[in-house]
């Protein structure tokens, strides 16, 4: 396929970091394994660059390698991000992970991806009825901090409002803790504990991860009822306040459970309660690491 | 037992699934769910999926539960009690049928059969295997992902189903492989028509895209070679390839319990985590992701066969569909290959 | 206590005393400096409170980690109560505000997940509120003894 | 049917502490010890805690027990350190295969052990010694981080009674104290200094990879071993010790089955995955 403009702008962006030695590594998308696909691709050398490419199949979240140690060792990096993915990026530098003198920032403007199961079928079109949910309430199609921009030649998704991002939320809120528990006891059976939501997050990046530590065990390593929603909790708790609902988790789960209900679910409360948002600043202290005297207090006696 | 050959109407198969259902059997087939299709128990015929390549996970856990009780055991003062897991497994679900799965996901049972017992005798994995009956139904057209041909087999081998079915219009050719097929079809056979083998369509000429062989022969000489390394920067290690497979059988042992009771389990587990070879010492012999992933690719295409003389995969191309950063096997398979 | 104990005692078990009674077990976390010199005031002053609760000490409401409730839930206890000083009391200054906004979160997360929230409970009891900590125990134990066979959380095998 | 995770409860007649985070643990199965071969290994477990693999310590010429040496570290080993006198551990086993006597027959034997590697070391040590006429001159060499690290050290004296045996114990510099009468050095460092040579010999080497590594050079390049003639065991880390969970595996090589007994020679056709 023929390099569109946004393809031939990341191409020279890359290019010049790269010659100049602003960067050793770039980090970007590259057409994957069919026209509806793409894929991670590392450039080291000038001459792959051409190889750089976006669209709206780009559903990955770039930040995630930045956790890696073997991509860490390339020392000053440049990723290829979207509005959502480059949120990761702000958590991290927030929480110390990585620092942002050694990161160049190559934001796109994207107007959302095409949900990835459905690409696969052979859907092309960007509407509100094939991207995530996670486009629906975007509100940072631009990313909120870049080194470069690369704006998009694609139309600006058009809301009509008759999808609900995330309705399922609202309909849980409405239930009973009978029929909420039987909810999610059906889903996390379903759970495999292969911990792809855990790999595939930009922001769980902890060395060794608590299902991991095992003196004490404190998560059962069963993959049955108890196992499962032990696991599932406490990732969610791990990442409430930090989740910047980029969706990887969920599109990386094999077996379908809708984990955004869930990380959504906490933003949602964790900005009502605190007024904060994960990722939109890095001179923001990370919400666990600061209290406020008026914090709320209702719950306890 | 020879193999045998029917005719059935699609009609008279639907007829067949539910009188199965009726007398009892626990019929597994692709149904959908949650936006995708899995395998899952059905009630009706009109459940099943049948035109969907393949369920987004294979039927392993029929097999080799994603959690097993090895034993259970209960400490009274100086005792201590132990009930043997087995007991549960065997006996149990022999009247569970596997309907609409396709001959890849078939040709995993017989290939695991063999590390299972090579030397000790796992009776869980075996029991579970003896009790299953596997229908399967031949693939007319595999996708981009598929590679079963090279990988031995092909979209119409009956390897590992008792029944293998075949699609010609609206009706089917049944092959059936042995005793366990047949047993399945004899209470139903009016509903069949039996043929000669002439009479079944021959397999189609399934065109190979690399020669596996040349893989395992690159695998055998580059283990220190720079690909992996580079080639699986972009792999997260998340699993997802390991835990969709329907050969990857690693598992792990794991206690869960207290003073009193408790029991013995054995879980999925998987080649890609860290902590996998991790040892107590704090030594790990595969410290990167490119270690883990050349794993993966030396278990299936050199090491087992070097052991068992079959390749731990059967191409159904899961790894590389369900992979979230689109690592696609076929693809690696090849560039091996042609690099060899 | 030794290692092995602590196992021992960790093993819940919900007591039948007599038939119709129910004796459910109740885990309280508390920290050092507050809650538990409240409940030793309580003790020495020779009030009476239920005996369904298990004390277990830590030395701030800080290092109470949500980990600990699903734990205690896992081992059967049917309500888990976390208390420590009042805002501005900390003994480490700040580790009750931190703690606060954990648990808020965690609590939230919890009847999200369908837990039935009255059987997890907080509370701020200073040194001196040996009577508060009397109230505090007696409701909590009443509540949890209220709704006996009414367990929703989801950490226990059914 | 049999159900191959199945452990046989063994009773725990002695526990030695052998360091501060070091026992031996001696047991019996039905007043008896078991059948093995010095090499092979055992599943040990306290229920509850989960499996853990240890090589067998003890001579299996001596019937009337066997033993292993652990190291308290993790979740498993916490829960055989609980363990007293008299309770039950849960063993799997004899697993893998072992040391091939017969070809060390006649032989000068050299036994090299790093830390707690000496514990599998122990094993065919003391089969030899049992049989100590078989053999030609003993060396056996055996090193730790520090004075306080030596397992066995009860026991020294016992090896040193056999005729024609020589015991070096060294620690690495820095790990000795003011009364040490040992050597001082890394293992592979004493073993080149020693008067030993490859013909008609055999070294057995146990230890952590580094020491494996470099004790192997030194039989090899300065001592003249042929690589067929040096043997050592794997320590790789396992689950089942029976062939099936994937997790020992080096090459086309499953270490619980095909091992955990190597020669230089048959580790060098290994890939690098140990």
């Amino acid at each position: 396929m023929a390099n569109t403009k946004t393809d031939e702008k990341l191409q020279k962006i890359a290019k010049d970091l790269l010659e100049s030695g602003e960067v050793s590594l770039i980090i970007g998308y590259t057409k994957g394994s069919n026209s509806q696909r793409m894929r991670p691709l590392f450039v080291t050398r000038t001459e792959d660059a051409d190889k750089l490419s976006f669209s709206p199949n780009a559903v990955q979240d770039l930040a995630v390698f930045l956790k890696k140690a073997e991509v860490k060792k390339f020392g000053k990096i440049g990723i290829v991000v979207k509005g959502c993915d480059e949120k990761a990026v702000n958590a991290l530098i927030q929480e110390y992970q990585i620092s942002r003198d050694n990161i160049k920032i190559i934001g796109v403007e994207c107007n959302g991806v095409i949900r990835q199961n459905i690409a696969d079928k052979g859907e092309t079109n960007v509407s509100e009825s094939t991207v995530y949910d996670k486009c629906l309430i975007c509100e940072e199609h631009i990313p909120v901090l870049y080194d470069f921009l690369v704006e998009s030649e694609e139309p600006k998704l058009v809301l009509s409002g008759k999808v609900k991002p995330y309705s399922e939320i609202a309909r849980l809120e409405s239930m009973s803790s009978e029929e909420k528990n039987a909810f999610w006891a059906n889903e996390f059976d379903k759970c495999i504990k292969c911990y792809a939501c855990r790999q595939a997050c930009p922001l769980c990046y902890c060395s060794r991860c608590i299902v991991e530590k095992n003196t004490p065990q404190w998560i059962d390593t069963n993959s049955e009822e108890t196992g499962n929603a032990q696991w599932n909790l406490i990732r969610a708790y791990h990442l409430s306040g930090r989740c910047i609902g980029c969706g990887e988790c969920e599109r990386a789960c094999p077996v379908n459970i809708p984990l955004m209900l869930i990380n959504e679910k906490m933003a949602i409360d964790v900005y009502n309660m605190f007024g904060y948002k994960s990722g939109l600043d890095i001179n923001a202290k990370p919400v666990f690491g600061v209290f406020s005297e008026n914090d709320f207090n209702d719950f306890i006696k | 037992m020879e193999e045998k050959y029917f005719e059935i109407s699609g009609e008279n198969l639907k007829s067949f699934i539910e009188r199965i259902i009726a007398d009892d059997f626990e019929v597994i087939a692709p149904i959908d769910k949650d936006g995708d299709t899995f395998y899952g128990k059905i009630n009706r015929f009109e459940e099943a999926n049948l035109d969907i390549l393949l369920p987004k996970m294979s039927y392993k856990e029929y097999l080799l539960p994603k959690t097993e009780t090895l034993f259970e055991y209960s400490f009274s003062g100086v005792n201590t009690d132990i009930k043997d897991g087995l007991e549960s497994v065997a006996g149990a679900n022999q009247k569970r049928v596997i309907f609409g799965g396709r001959p890849c996901d078939a040709g995993a049972g017989p290939i695991m059969e063999k590390v299972f017992n090579w030397d000790f005798k796992d009776e869980f994995f075996n029991e579970r295997f003896k009790n299953l009956t596997i229908v399967s139904i031949a693939c007319e057209k595999p996708d981009n992902y598929c590679f079963c041909t090279e990988m031995q087999l092909s979209p119409e081998s009956s390897y590992g189903s008792d029944v293998l079915l075949k699609k010609a219009g609206d009706k089917y050719f049944a092959i059936v492989t042995g005793e366990k097929g047949l047993n399945l079809i004899k209470p139903y056979i009016n509903l069949f028509k039996e043929i000669t083998k002439d009479k079944v369509p021959a397999e189609n000429d399934w065109k190979k895209l690399f020669e596996i062989e040349k893989t395992k022969s690159f695998l055998d000489k580059n283990f220190e070679h720079n690909y992996f390394q580079q080639r699986f920067l972009s792999c997260i290690g998340c699993g997802v390839c390991t835990y969709t497979c329907p050969t990857c059988h690693c598992f792990d042992i794991q206690d869960e319990g207290n003073l009193k009771e408790g029991r013995r389990i054995r879980n999925w587990d998987s080649c890609q985590f860290g902590i996998f070879t991790l040892h107590t010492s704090g030594h790990n012999p595969r410290v990167t992701q490119g270690d883990r992933y050349r794993q993966r690719l030396m278990h299936k295409f050199k090491i087992y066969s070097e052991k068992f003389d079959k390749y731990l995969c059967v191409g159904c191309g899961r790894c590389s569909r369900n992979c979230p950063e689109d690592i696609d096997i076929k693809e690696v398979a090849k560039d091996l290959a042609d690099m060899a | 206590m030794e290692d092995k104990d602590l196992k021992k005692e960790n093993h819940v078990d919900v007591k039948v005393a007599e038939a119709g009674s129910y004796d459910p077990r109740i885990i309280a976390f508390v920290c050092n400096w507050c809650t538990y010199s409240g409940a030793d005031l309580a003790g020495t002053s020779r009030m009476k409170y239920s005996d369904n609760v298990r004390v277990i000490k830590l030395p701030c409401t800080g290092r109470i980690d949500p980990l600990f409730i699903v734990e205690a839930f896992k081992k059967g206890a049917k309500g888990v109560l976390v208390s420590g000083c009042h805002p501005g009391d900390c003994h480490y200054t700040s580790g009750n505000y931190h703690s606060r906004r954990k648990y808020a979160t965690f609590r939230d997360l919890l009847g999200y997940f369908g837990v039935d929230l009255d059987r997890v409970e907080f509370s701020w009891v200073s040194a001196s509120e040996g009577n508060k900590w009397v109230s505090v125990i007696n409701e909590f134990t009443d509540k949890i003894k209220s709704m006996p066979g009414k367990s929703t959380d989801i950490f226990t095998k059914k | 049917m049999e159900n191959i995770y199945l452990p046989k409860l063994a009773e725990i007649k002695e526990i030695i502490q052998e360091t501060a985070d070091t026992k031996t643990i001696r047991l019996t199965i039905d007043g008896g010890g078991i059948d093995f071969l010095p090499g092979q290994f055992g599943e040990f477990s306290f229920m509850g805690e989960g499996e853990s693999t240890f090589g067998l310590s003890s001579s299996p010429l001596r019937k009337e027990f066997f033993e292993f040496s652990f190291r308290y570290s993790g979740r498993a080993t916490s829960g055989i350190n609980s363990l007293n006198q008299g309770d039950k551990i849960a063993f799997r086993g004899p697993y893998g295969n072992y040391f091939d006597t017969s070809k060390m027959k006649g032989k000068n034997l050299v036994f090299v052990g790093g830390g707690i590697g000496m514990a599998p070391v122990k094993s065919i040590m003391e089969y030899c010694l049992d049989q100590r006429d078989d053999y030609g001159k003993i060396t056996i060499l055996y090193g730790a981080r520090s004075v306080n690290d030596l397992l066995y050290k009860n026991i020294f004296d016992e090896w040193k009674k056999y005729k024609d045996t020589e015991l070096i114990v060294t620690v690495d510099p820095g790990g000795e104290t003011s009364d040490w009468t040992g050597k001082v050095g890394f293992v592979p460092t004493i073993l080149e200094q020693l008067p030993l040579k490859g013909e008609n010999s055999i070294a057995i080497v146990c230890g952590p990879p580094i020491m494996i590594k470099f004790a192997l050079k030194s039989l090899e390049e300065k001592m003249g071993f042929d690589k067929a003639d040096i043997i050592t065991t794997l320590e790789n880390r396992m689950k089942c010790g029976l062939g099936k969970c994937g997790r020992c595996n080096v090459g086309s090589v499953y270490v619980c089955k095909d091992g955990p007994v190597f020669t230089a020679k048959e580790l060098e056709s290994l890939p690098n995955d140990f």
